[in-house]
């Protein structure tokens, strides 16, 4: 295995481009040390992007916040303006694994490893989250929603690696959540998850995206449920309306982390107890 | 005096399906060989391991404990495993 | 299999060793190195046995590659003593009876150590939130609670 | 021998007092020395490789590549391992436990193993070894099983001459229950299921095996019994007993899941082929799918009453899975069911039950913990529908002194009615619950065991005093019996030290298993430190020159008694000690002891939990802990027994289970998905130790270390009907489970 610490995006977009054998990029590791250790993946090449400076910052600008690659849960967690415009975004990373995951997960890992149960993409989706990505020879920014195509599969070219993250800048009275299911308080994956970003004018709902996890072999935008609450102040029926919709949104699989009929159910659930927390976190009063 | 020696269900058909039978015995030990020598397949039941419950205290190993003459009740009983 | 030599620094003192790319910084630490405080309980990331530090963040050293740790920072356990002197998390474990068989005690000494140099004043629920990453089979965590409750007061007055 | 066992009334200077453990500075420091921490020179890395079949005939093994592969040094497979074992089934079952003979048994299954000079290298080859596997039909559900068209396991299992995954069925009980329902005002019947659960223990299996070629060796190993390791491996081998010398670890856990061997006896044959130590180390993938999780179950609970709360008859119907081999785990949930109570009629019925799941092992307490479950939880159905609180009705019914369990014998002084009367009087009960809370309290019983036990305690030129025991501390019990010691000489503490010796330094010693870790050592503690104090005695008087019946020692000095040694100061243990080698060599105190009679245990719990109506999802809110202890010599280490026990509970109740596939194999083998409580999952959890003493041991203790994990269960259980209005009947009470059954009570 040769192990590769480029320090700039292009070159590790080269260097994976190149490899013929099995290349994998390594960010926080938390994902493919696991693989490798489980014997269900044999790296011939490892490219460690962490020493690319472009990749390490959380910036903000008028346009929003770019978070870099290798910026890890525990960082996110560290950046107050961050967590003050996004924070269903920055809870939905740090609900990625303990402590000790957080001082090395990274969103785009978290997004690039495909899985349906990934915490942060939800969350970022709702949010309208691009992605930045670099391939040998040209950039192309992307939406969030576009990169996973299936469990474990992106839409990413051979060669193609994601520079950063950005976050729209976060408009007045708008709010953001994320909240997921699991068995135990910590240290576990969703079975199934809901992330909500909406704005308001005069407390009523204007905009709003609803997206699900856990569901369905990707994360699910449902316009369904954003339309449901949009010109309501989410009053009870506004809810029952939304919940309903998560539920009929969902596609999911019996597995040993929860069932079809549980993930339905708790969809809706989940979903109209964010909506809630993002339409508070607006401004918004119940 | 002669205490009643009672047999956990799973040892009673080696003594030919008694519940209880008499016996007299000092020790565990030499209640074991008059045991084998009467009923001969009770033999590898005591070398599988019987736990002995004299008037409710449970030996699992030590043959020269003594049964007392006025014991209550003496009960043959699987011999056990812990975590 | 590629042999790189690492050179890092290891609870202050500069380390050296050389390993293949694909080990992980714990089988570094301990078969290498001879830090075998940090231990391994599962191999991915879900006890925190093998807790240890790079560059002040708390990480779990079996999803950290060996040579990832060339020009960096690792604490171990086996810091946690300065000058000859228990680190007060240490001396109240043993004073709570914060520990049985033990196990899990490197990894959950190295993990409060970190949360309380960040939070000297945390919560039941904080402290609790913050060592979910450590499992720990024997105690019930009752007693690990109290433990580091008790050496975050001690550490406040000094 | 000839010591008194007998309990004396007495006060205790240092017994009770919660003094620093001996091992507590190399635990925090990380200098402790685990199971995988030794090396030796010239040290091998042994792998295993297994079955990813649940049941297959292995055809062929091919390990022509294998072995050319550079830096393998030896290959094993069961043709390396001819069974030695004779006649005796269980030491065969062993053997084919350790490495499968022709079939694979079950997923995870070892089938062949491989030692090469490092990890990397050991890996391509087991990749490189070629197996041909026949698949056969599995099961592994324990009521599948039992159907006529199961699966057949094991052939010399029989039932009525037929082969039968059916490998014992136990009855126990007294009276006629028939006439008991038949008096009954009130009869509930009930069905549960219990999933399979894992000891999860923090450190996995590991060992340092190091075989000569004259047939001597020694063996590193983390476990709970390295007396008994010694003999199952020898007798495996075909090594002699005495060749071999196993020195226990530091153990990182083990709850039962260490009693037994799993790969030591591989580590030790590859050793033995290579002619090089072997280091061989399981990962948590292979500790969960191939060491030895505890039964899942089955079972139909029955409780007859009258209006008045008396229990008129009682049955159950136990069916747990042993694995792949026989055991004696439903015969256990059979004894332990109904031992909590006062019963005129009762009937247990206990069958053991073969799948193709890992040989089964002992889990703290083995088998009360389910059995208690379908038990506890009908006790607070029939209490529900005679309309008499659950605890006034256990009360009621309770063990007591004179009582015939249930399992056999008539109860001595016991420990159910004080706790459940401690129950009634604790705060717990009293506490305001919120909405979506509930409160459930349920009782456990524990035998504990004694058994073989050997010490030795010698004196060093200084004063200061090494006790050496041969059962392994899982949890703080060197500082126990180093109390004990103190007591007993009468001197301090910090005098005194306790290590565990290897096998060639000590007598035999039986497993730390059955809570008698504490209890066993303990009382050849006292016995050893009597003998030494006789010789301190001897060694005054003639240092004194006076007759040794005119020498008494107390408080840690030999006194001269009599008015005509009135001149004579005192001597202390350090003055004895230094003249040793002209009063006749070094002081040492030994003994060798059957400890029985540890002394039956109960406890009962209190829980308080919340459950979210809208996803089934349940929290942990309050937790009490009542038990007898008979004595806390160290009362840090019961109390963290109490809490432990607990939390595992708690665990095996809301989510922990092994998940199989259709295909047999088993889905979870790993911490993330095998969910153990993580520290925000708990609250704290309170305990109340009550004293009532063993009457069969000198201190009055009893084992403490496994009724603990009994209760959980059912106290959720009975927690959440209250919080949620829904009976559980499937463990783990699981969100899905739970909103299933919310949903299920609403339609």
């Amino acid at each position: 295995m040769r192990y590769e610490t480029p320090t700039t995006t292009k070159e590790a977009a080269t260097l994976l481009h190149k490899e013929k054998g099995q290349a994998h990029i390594l960010a926080g590791g938390t994902d493919l040390l696991v693989r490798m250790k489980m014997g269900m993946t044999e790296p011939t090449l490892v490219v460690d992007i962490k020493h690319i400076p472009a990749m390490q910052a959380i910036t903000k600008s008028a346009a929003g916040f770019k978070i870099g690659a290798t910026v890890c849960g525990a960082a996110m967690t560290e950046h107050a303006a961050l967590g003050k415009a996004w924070p269903g975004i920055v809870e939905a990373a740090n609900l990625i694994g303990s402590d000790q995951i957080q001082g090395r997960c990274t969103m785009v890992g978290n997004l690039c490893n495909g899985s349906p149960a990934a915490d942060s993409v939800p969350a970022m989706i709702a949010a309208g989250a691009k992605a930045i990505i670099v391939g040998k020879d040209k950039r192309r920014t992307v939406a969030v929603d576009k990169i996973v195509t299936g469990p474990g599969k992106t839409s990413l070219a051979k060669g193609e690696v994601i520079e950063a993250i950005t976050l729209p800048a976060r408009l007045p009275r708008s709010g953001d959540a994320y909240l997921r299911f699991t068995p135990r308080t910590e240290m576990d994956i969703a079975v199934v998850s809901a992330a909500v970003n909406l704005t308001l004018q005069r407390g009523v709902v204007k905009t709003a995206r609803v997206v699900l996890g856990a569901v369905a072999p990707t994360a699910v935008i449902v316009a369904k449920a954003a339309k449901a609450i949009i010109g309501t102040k989410l009053d009870d029926e506004a809810l029952e309306k939304l919940a309903a919709a998560c539920s009929a949104a969902c596609n999911p699989i019996d597995d040993k982390r929860g069932t079809i009929e549980y993930r339905t159910k708790v969809a809706g659930v989940l979903a109209k107890r964010a909506a809630k927390i993002a339409y508070q976190r607006a401004g918004g009063t119940l | 005096m002669m205490p009643r020696i009672s047999l956990t269900s799973s040892l009673r058909d080696a003594v030919d399906g008694a519940e209880s039978i008499e016996l007299h015995a000092e020790t565990i030990g030499e209640m074991f060989a008059k045991l084998a020598e009467r009923y001969p397949r009770m033999a590898d039941r005591i070398d599988a391991g019987i736990a002995v419950a004299i008037d409710g205290q449970i030996y699992r190993d030590d043959w020269n404990t003594k049964i007392p003459a006025d014991a209550a009740e003496v009960f043959l009983m699987p011999r056990i495993q812990g975590g | 299999m590629t042999g790189v030599l690492v050179s890092t620094t290891i609870n202050g003192d500069a380390v050296q060793f050389a390993c293949p790319t694909d080990e992980t910084l714990l089988d570094s630490l301990r078969n290498r190195v001879g830090l075998t405080g940090a231990k391994e309980g599962c191999g991915t990331g879900d006890c925190g046995a093998c807790s240890v530090t790079l560059d002040g963040r708390l990480v779990c050293a079996c999803l950290v590659l060996g040579v990832e740790a060339n020009g960096r920072e690792i604490g171990t356990v086996e810091g946690l003593v300065e000058d000859g002197k228990l680190h007060p998390l240490q001396e109240k474990f043993i004073e709570h009876a914060a520990l049985q068989c033990g196990i899990c005690t490197p990894g959950f000494l190295v993990a409060a150590k970190t949360l309380l140099e960040k939070n000297p004043k945390p919560s039941e629920e904080q402290i609790r939130y913050a060592l979910a990453g450590n499992l720990c089979r024997c105690t019930g965590y009752d007693k690990i609670v109290r433990a580091v409750q008790a050496a975050a007061k001690e550490m406040r007055k000094k | 021998m000839g010591h008194d066992t007998n309990y004396q009334d007495r006060e205790f200077k240092i017994i009770g007092t919660r003094v620093k453990r001996p091992d507590g500075i190399d635990k925090v420091t990380g200098r402790a020395k685990y199971g995988a921490d030794a090396f030796a020179p010239g040290q091998l890395v042994g792998k295993v490789l297994r079955s990813p079949h649940a049941h297959a005939i292995i055809q062929k093994i091919d390990i022509s590549k294998a072995e050319k592969l550079a830096g393998v040094k030896a290959i094993i497979t069961s043709a390396d391992l001819p069974d030695l074992t004779g006649t005796n089934r269980g030491m065969t079952d062993i053997l084919e436990n350790c490495m499968a003979r022709g079939r694979a048994l079950y997923h995870g299954h070892a089938v062949a193993a491989v030692a090469a000079i490092d990890e990397q290298t050991a890996k391509q080859a087991l990749k490189l070894i070629k197996v041909t596997y026949k698949l056969l039909p599995h099961v592994t559900d324990v009521d599948e099983a039992m159907l006529p068209d199961a699966p057949i396991i094991q052939d010399f299992v029989l039932q009525d001459g037929k082969p039968s995954n059916i490998a014992g069925i136990s009855t126990f009980g007294h009276g006629d229950v028939d006439a008991g329902f038949a008096e009954a005002d009130v009869i509930v019947e009930k069905s549960y299921k219990t999933e399979q659960t894992h000891q999860g223990y923090i450190e996995p299996h590991a060992c340092l095996a190091n075989v000569s070629s004259d047939g001597s060796g020694e063996l590193w190993v983390t476990t709970q019994g390295h007396f008994s390791f010694r003999v199952v491996c020898s007798t495996l081998l075909g090594l002699d007993m005495a060749k071999l010398k196993v020195t226990s670890s530091e153990i990182g856990g083990g709850f039962g899941g260490k009693t037994h061997v799993w790969t030591e006896p591989l580590a030790l044959a590859l050793s033995r082929k290579a002619n090089r130590p072997v280091k061989l180390v399981m990962t948590r993938d292979e500790v969960f799918k191939a060491s030895g999780p505890t039964s899942s179950t089955s079972m139909d609970i029955k409780i007859g009453a009258k209006k008045d709360g008396t229990i008129t008859a009682a049955t159950a119907m136990l069916r747990y899975q042993d694995g792949a081999f026989p055991g004696i785990w439903g015969m256990l949930g059979a004894m332990t069911a109904y031992a909590c109570y006062d019963l005129k009629n009762v009937k247990t019925v206990g069958h053991d039950v073969l799948v193709n799941r890992p040989k089964v092992a002992a889990y703290r307490a083995p088998s009360a913990p389910m059995a208690a479950f379908g038990v506890e939880s009908t006790m607070d159905l029939v209490a529900n529908e005679i309309g008499m609180s659950p605890l006034d009705f256990r009360i009621k019914n309770a063990a007591k002194e004179g009582t015939q369990a249930s399992y056999g014998p008539v109860y001595g002084p016991i420990g159910i009615g004080p706790t459940l009367e401690a129950v009634k009087k604790h705060p717990h009960m009293r506490a305001k619950l919120k909405k979506n809370q509930g409160r459930g309290m349920a009782c456990g019983f524990w035998f504990n065991f004694g058994g073989q036990t050997c010490v030795d305690l010698n004196i060093g030129p200084d004063g200061t005093v090494s006790l050496t025991i041969g059962t392994i501390d899982v949890g703080g019990s060197r500082a126990s019996l180093s109390l004990i010691v103190a007591e007993e000489l009468g001197i301090p503490y910090d005098q005194v030290r306790t290590n565990i010796g290897d096998t060639a330094s000590l007598g035999h010693n039986d497993t730390t298993e059955g809570s008698r870790g504490t209890f066993s050592s303990g009382m050849a503690a006292i016995f050893a430190a009597r003998d030494a104090v006789g010789v301190l005695r001897a060694r005054a008087a003639k240092m004194w020159d006076i007759p040794v019946d005119d020498v008494v020692w107390a408080d840690g000095v030999a006194t001269a008694t009599g008015a005509k040694h009135s001149n004579l100061p005192p001597l202390t243990l350090a003055a004895i000690a230094a003249k040793a080698a002209s009063t006749g060599g070094p002081i040492a105190g030994h003994n060798e002891v059957v400890a029985d009679n540890a002394g039956v245990s109960f406890a009962s719990h209190i829980c308080d939990v919340e459950v979210d109506p809208e996803t089934g999802s349940t929290k942990i809110i309050r937790y009490t802990v009542i038990q007898d202890a008979g004595k806390a010599i160290h009362p840090d280490y019961v109390e963290g027994q109490f809490q432990g026990g607990a939390a595992q509970g708690i665990g095996w109740a809301l989510n922990e289970e092994y998940i199989y596939g259709a295909d047999g194999c088993l889905q979870n083998t790993g911490f993330l998905d095998y969910r153990i409580p993580v520290c925000s999952d708990l609250p704290f959890i309170d305990t109340q130790i009550l004293e009532i003493p063993n009457p069969n041991h000198p201190y009055g203790v009893r084992g403490v270390g496994e009724t603990s994990i009994v209760p959980p269960l059912a106290a959720i259980g009975n927690a959440v009907s209250h919080a949620a209005g829904v009976r559980m009947t499937h463990i783990p009470m699981s969100a899905p489970r739970i909103l299933k059954a919310i949903d299920d009570a609403k339609a």
